[in-house]
């Protein structure tokens, strides 16, 4: 059994199907552990932030997701750029700061930006990004357009004005948002409940008059089946919808972060519910999975993301006479 | 006759006419018509989906606007005052400047935003702020200063048309300006203006500050001091040529600007002269800027705070003197 | 009988109580309306926001609080100020701009302060008071002092990022702040089901764990009631409350707004439940007020606020050498 | 040997223990330890009343530090970097500066709000801003930019005893400069530095950039031209006489900053040497500046963009040569 290596996933109870989230989530947690040593190395600088142990999440929501859709994301979306079809090439390349990144290696690690797929960006503000996601569906829904928003932010977003200004609008306005708050427990070092009063964030969401879910962010089934019962409402009502995902980031924040806040015991306890390690087990047991095929896919992870490094290696800088090219448009009005 | 806030208001008809991916948002623009009464009787003609209200919430209307142009719409964001425009800066500063360069140029954002600057009307410390020079420190976006009916009417089709994001600000002092709207046409926005030609000093302003400018400048020239006036108009990117172009025959230039003095965008024209010109300056670039301190609701404290045309003919007599 | 032109107001259930209530809100509407012809007369520039017909709101959340507990308010503040103690001659003046006024004249209707009073302003950012009064609130409890700090916003202040990270803030430090939201269904032109996806605001603030009531903020009486209830608990558990008072303004937003955005049977609506009237009705028939009662106490207010005015006509403004005095404090660190 | 973060945490700790009105707030300073561990340390020692974790709500926490000032306590507020402050220029400027000049001197904020700035990790076009020039704008701060091991101690002190409000910027560079921290005692927060002496030009630096004009200077100075290099040290307000001292003895100034240039920090420098040393001047005043684009994230395009020891050599070597 062989897979291409794209963000391509077969439909919910069709062959395959499983297969393809197993190897997406493959694909990011092979991607972002390559990327510890390419830092490590110096080859990729400034701030990164892996998505290890959250892969469930972005790979489940993707699929609910059309090509006419857009994506928010924050500065932890390797896994959301992966997922959403932004080629591991693009993003590797981008991460080293060669021009052949996807946003011409001026981004890095926290701005990956793709007009094909709609990928809005990777924001480094905590928070910045959900005004934006308002916007883009404001104007979908202003032109008549069909799209869908989805707007990824993590727990510690949630205790910004922006979180607070943007639920309100998109429920007032009927806005087709689809919050996705990856609530890992952290924001950087402060634990959930020393940052928030109330710790119920659906409770939260609802309290603006829209429907939100809880879910579990370690399952990717469940994951993909409430990221397309929500979007499917969206699409039907138009109304912004709020999914929160409980999950969990096994490593520290960002390279820099010497993780001294939380209990080994407690990340131990999450990899116990690594999802990767319970989709296999789920395939095992159903006979949809040998060691063989395993591998298989593992392999072609490994062939894609070697390839995708090699790309990023051989890639030229950009130019330094293009510095300020695009600060504006070259096109005067 | 024309108000420059009936020049405002027809050039945005105008342009929703024009464009149906125009609309205009921003608090109060709808059944109140705009703190300013800018956008009167614009709710009847297009309606509540194109003439937006929205809650308070400052950062994310103006995001949302930002989000908007990024997908097709051509949106006019009213931030009521400047003095509120800070609740939205890091949406202004980190997303709608940033954006193009940072994707690559992959995606752009075509935003207008209009703001009310300005001291003059006793509205104290919190609702004086003339933070144009702020923004005008901000590569990525495009900083307007409408201070005549012409420009408040022909800059903003220019400023809809550019591809990148344009700030335009309206001294609220201004709106009840009558003037000639003469030329129905969009403007240039990359240029200055010489607003009254003269050959012993070059007064430099812009929007709020224009007009006393013209009035040292008559005052002046009572005294035999023949003044030219350089309306600057657009104060990102700034017109270099035209200022230049002035200070060398003139030979002095006095500065008026309604921002605190210290770090005003007057010291950027200041020192700009000085690399551009030094050499050409027959006495040190002056400025007259307002006082450094939290603006005072008294009037007679207020105006003196505000730059004033005694000030700058004081400043001129000092250089020429 | 006759009253003395303060903010005392007699224990409930005591003699004098409700009698000190009226005169209270007699006073704020007097002086607001004697402030409608000193702005025609152009003795009041700038900006003025009118309270008329929000008296209860001012009158009877203050007579809960102790000289040590302080006030945050904002633009519309004649009669959280007046309610509060601070004396009529020092707004009047301060609305001249003289400088005996309680700014020295430098504020205007929108920053009446007053430190005797711990009235900490008169801020006219929609929402900027919201932070300052957890501060205050968190130094009383770092300080262990017993104090309670009241915080007034109107309904559009709720739309802010600011009233969401101050409800999260205060909660979950558990600081003694009574956040009085006063909503009179505008935020100038703007009803409040066009700025608030949910208009329950109760149930909004109660998503942060903290108690919120609503109030009929035409009556006095529940009013003082809540507030002390409120600040009782607070006293007692050191945790914030919420509380809405539903009011009504019936002037228009400021002097320069032409009021085109409401029915005028609306405010006939309104004015049926006037907060003066009902309280003289409630003590008419309580056989508490008669007319001659009545008269005093409209006769002690016009004397007051024609001292007031008088005193402000006659008082000097502030030099204009003084113009910078105070941006920094004289005395150096 | 000390390092510039250990001068700040130890200066910090000072305080603490001094004055139990002092406290630290910010996002994650507690177990975390302060993003860039500055802080390391001071929950074990002061407990989680007095070193304060805050939620992601910059604007709050910011407003809270003015009010508990007011209230009687000294607050240390940290917003992680400048970039984060924008979502709370709206309590900086409005509430803190303002509060007691609107007061009419009734209410003081004694607060001190830290925070990094600038750019050279690598960390793209959010997260790489100057705007210190911008709050050097604002009347009623005092602006202060710690350059070395011995500043980032003695500042804070005096900062604290202050009975307005200071912010203090630190270059996300220099956390881990070393040096002898010659004298814990507090240093004076009103004047610039002379930090090294010349005759032939003054290099005007503060904070991140103290250390290229140094270093500029020792090359030119391997040129045969002795460079002045001036610290700023306080930005606001401005000590104008060490500068204009220096430049009237050299006639010549480059100011090194790193903000983008247009309306930078720089150019009020600029204006004032014009208006304040002109005659004393023999060649225009020039600045080294960033380049004007949101900082891109590949190293040799960030340090192209950022003021070099090169590019200040080029200046003083146009105007000498
Ligand atoms: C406005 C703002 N404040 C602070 C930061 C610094 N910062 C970066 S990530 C982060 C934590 C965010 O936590 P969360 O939203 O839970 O997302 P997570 O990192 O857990 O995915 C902080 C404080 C920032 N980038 N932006
Ligand atoms: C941040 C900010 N945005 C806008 C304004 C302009 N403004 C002043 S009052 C007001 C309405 C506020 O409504 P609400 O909070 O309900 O208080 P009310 O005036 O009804 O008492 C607006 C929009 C402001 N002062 N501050
Ligand atoms: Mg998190
Ligand atoms: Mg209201």
């Amino acid at each position: 059994m062989s897979v291409t290596a794209t963000n391509q996933i077969a439909p919910t109870g069709q062959d395959g199907h499983r297969r393809d989230l197993l190897h997406q989530m493959l694909r990011i947690r092979r991607f972002e552990e390559r990327c510890v040593e390419l830092y490590s190395a110096e080859h990729i600088r400034g701030f990164m932030h892996l998505y290890i142990g959250e892969e469930a999440v972005a790979t489940g929501v993707m699929p609910a997701l059309t090509p006419q859709d857009a994506v928010v994301s924050t500065y932890r979306e390797h896994g959301h750029a992966l997922a959403r079809g932004v080629t591991a090439e693009a993003v590797m390349a981008e991460m080293f700061g060669k021009v052949t990144g996807c946003s011409l290696g001026r981004g890095g690690s926290m701005h990956l930006f793709d007009a094909a797929t709609r990928f809005y960006g990777g924001n480094a503000i905590v928070g910045g990004g959900l005004p934006l996601a308002v916007g883009l569906a404001l104007a979908d829904r202003m032109r008549d357009r069909q799209g869908v928003t989805a707007c990824f932010f993590g727990d510690g977003a949630v205790a910004e004005g922006e979180f607070h200004e943007s639920l309100n609008l998109a429920t007032l306005w009927r806005l087709p948002v689809l919050f996705c708050c990856e609530n890992n427990l952290y924001a950087m070092g402060t634990r959930i409940d020393r940052a928030q009063a109330s710790t119920d964030l659906t409770g939260r969401a609802a309290s603006y008059g829209l429907e939100a879910t809880s879910v579990d962010g370690m399952d990717v089934l469940a994951v993909e089946t409430a990221a397309r019962s929500a979007t499917e409402a969206i699409r039907d009502d138009g109304r912004p919808r709020f999914l929160e995902f409980r999950t969990y980031r096994y490593r520290a924040h960002s390279m820099y972060d010497p993780d001294r806040y939380r209990d080994k015991a407690e990340i131990e306890a999450w990899r116990e519910r690594d999802p990767i390690d319970a989709l296999v087990r789920h395939m095992r047991e159903a006979g949809e999975l040998t060691d063989r095929d395993l591998s298989g896919l593992e392999a072609d992870v490994d062939a894609e993301i070697d390839a995708a490094i090699a790309a990023a290696h051989a890639a030229a800088y950009e130019p330094v006479e293009d510095l300020t090219r695009f600060v504006y448009a070259e096109v005067s009005p | 006759m024309t108000t420059y806030r009936e020049a405002m208001r027809e050039a945005i008809r105008a342009a929703m006419r024009a464009d149906e991916r125009v609309f205009l948002m921003g608090e109060d623009v709808g059944p109140y018509g705009g703190t300013f009464a800018v956008s009167l009787g614009l709710l009847e003609e297009f309606g509540p989906e194109r003439i937006r209200d929205t809650p308070l919430s400052e950062s994310t209307f103006v995001g949302a606007g930002i989000g908007a142009a990024m997908n097709g719409m051509r949106p006019i964001v009213e931030v009521m005052t400047v003095n509120f425009s800070m609740l939205a800066l890091d949406q202004i500063v980190n997303n709608a400047a940033t954006l193009r360069h940072m994707s690559g140029n992959q995606f752009g954002v075509p935003l207008v935003i209009r703001m009310t600057t300005g001291a003059g009307r006793q509205l104290a410390a919190q609702h004086s702020h003339s933070l144009e020079g702020w923004y005008a420190h901000i590569p990525g976006l495009r900083i307007l200063a409408p201070g005549t009916v012409t420009d408040a009417y022909g800059m903003l089709a220019p400023a809809l048309a550019d591809p990148d994001p344009v700030l335009i600000f309206e001294h609220g002092t201004l709106y009840n300006l009558d003037g000639e709207l003469d030329d129905q046409t969009a403007v240039d926005i990359d240029s200055a203006a010489v607003r009254r030609p003269g050959r012993d000093v070059t007064l430099i302003a812009y929007g709020g500050t224009l007009g006393t400018a013209l009035t040292a400048a008559e005052q002046l020239s009572g005294d035999g001091v023949e003044a030219e006036v350089i309306d600057l108009r657009t104060l990102r990117p700034l017109d270099d040529e035209t200022v230049m172009g002035s200070v060398r025959r003139t030979h002095r230039a006095v500065i008026v600007d309604e921002g605190w003095r210290s770090g005003s965008l007057a010291a950027e024209i200041s020192a700009r002269i000085t690399e551009q010109a030094f050499y050409d300056l027959d006495a040190p670039v002056d400025r007259v800027c307002s006082a450094e301190v939290p603006m005072p609701y008294p009037r007679h404290l207020e105006q003196a705070a505000l730059p004033q045309p005694d000030d700058v003919v004081a400043a001129v007599a000092r250089m020429t003197g």
